[in-house]
């Protein structure tokens, strides 16, 4: 079962957990992001993430479904992404899986952070005390 | 034929505003209204990539364009 | 910060990922291991888990110290392990770590439960609908 | 000297106790005892391993024993 969701409110990350959890699958693997008080060493006040939300949706989606594609024995993949204003230490982005085996729930996991950064229409807009910054948008 | 572009983060702030009508030829392709948008707007040159999306799913720069495709302007993505 | 547990009372997931959360720490990695309804493809009705306790929390923390050696930039590890009589869903262990970046969180993550299931004195029993098995205890 | 050797898991079930008191020559290595009692029970030759425990460390083979010494019998561990 996959299940995707883009929110403008708190993601419940116990809700999530719950989700996921399958009776035949033993092992679950959590990525989550939270926002960083500094980034490449700036001190940061808040985050701003805007979505293309039926896009990002969509390749959140064809992420997780990639994802049970190469782990077949994939059981449940969560995947939660907040947008909206957010301050430090919120949940960003919540990753889920759950497996017979614990091995898969590392692999597959850290494909669907890793893919979901390259693929996904969210962009980051950093606030600092001076100024503010999109996120790798310039080389 | 007039094609309605989504845009989103920095290339929304470049071009002032979140959806902009452009005047192209029938059956355009992609790399085309890239480059016709960065000569209108050069700072989209300077952007790490740029990437265009035809109803929800990324481009390529051969694919040709039509009048009733969703079309959205990708500057370079950051979440998680 | 190094916190670790070894509880028979049912594992409290989401306090143990308050615990985990540090606010430089953009990312937390966390495994949940659950009890299966099968093992070996054999219907499995419930576990008990039996621990050498003293030598169990001297190991545990032996090893979340040398995943701090092996990853410096990792903020805080928790690991909880359940011991006694557990149903089918029930969580046996969970492995959570904070770090800057996301990749070390997964390696950290998976070092700490990998070597936990190699060192770590506790033991499990299966309980079968027509007999119970020490895991792992034969060839 | 006399040596109390703490048991668990399916070495408990072995022995039929929770605890084994032994007794052995003053400095005994590690080898010797695990020899002794695969000897005295047979069931504990067939696990797919046996580790000694001594103060909550692994001990090597020739690690010599002192009667003060928490000692443990370690069968297979399965935590997890």
């Amino acid at each position: 079962m996959i299940t995707i969701d883009l929110t403008d409110q708190p993601i419940d990350v116990p809700a999530a957990l719950q989700l996921v959890q399958a009776d035949g699958a033993g092992a679950v693997n959590t990525f989550i992001g939270t926002v960083r008080n500094k980034s490449t060493g700036r001190p940061v006040v808040r985050l701003e993430y805007e979505a293309y939300d039926s896009m990002a949706l969509h390749q959140l989606r064809k992420v997780a479904t990639q994802a049970q594609e190469l782990w077949p024995m994939l059981e449940n993949v969560v995947v939660v992404h907040r947008k909206g204003t957010l301050q430090i230490g919120d949940v960003a982005v919540i990753v889920a899986v759950s497996t017979p085996h614990r091995a898969e729930s590392f692999a597959a996991c850290q494909y669907i952070i890793d893919t979901l950064k390259q693929v996904v229409t969210i962009w980051k807009k950093e606030f600092y005390e001076d100024g503010d910054v999109w996120v790798a948008a310039h080389p | 034929m007039n094609l309605k572009i989504a845009l989103f983060g920095i290339a929304k702030e470049i071009v002032g505003q979140s959806v902009l009508e452009v005047n192209a030829p029938n059956d355009q392709p992609v790399q085309q209204l890239l480059e016709q948008l960065r000569a209108q707007y050069p700072a989209l040159g300077q952007l790490s990539s740029l990437a265009v999306a035809v109803n929800n799913e990324y481009a390529t720069d051969t694919q040709l364009l039509h009048e009733r495709d969703e079309i959205a302007l990708i500057p370079p993505v950051a979440g998680g």
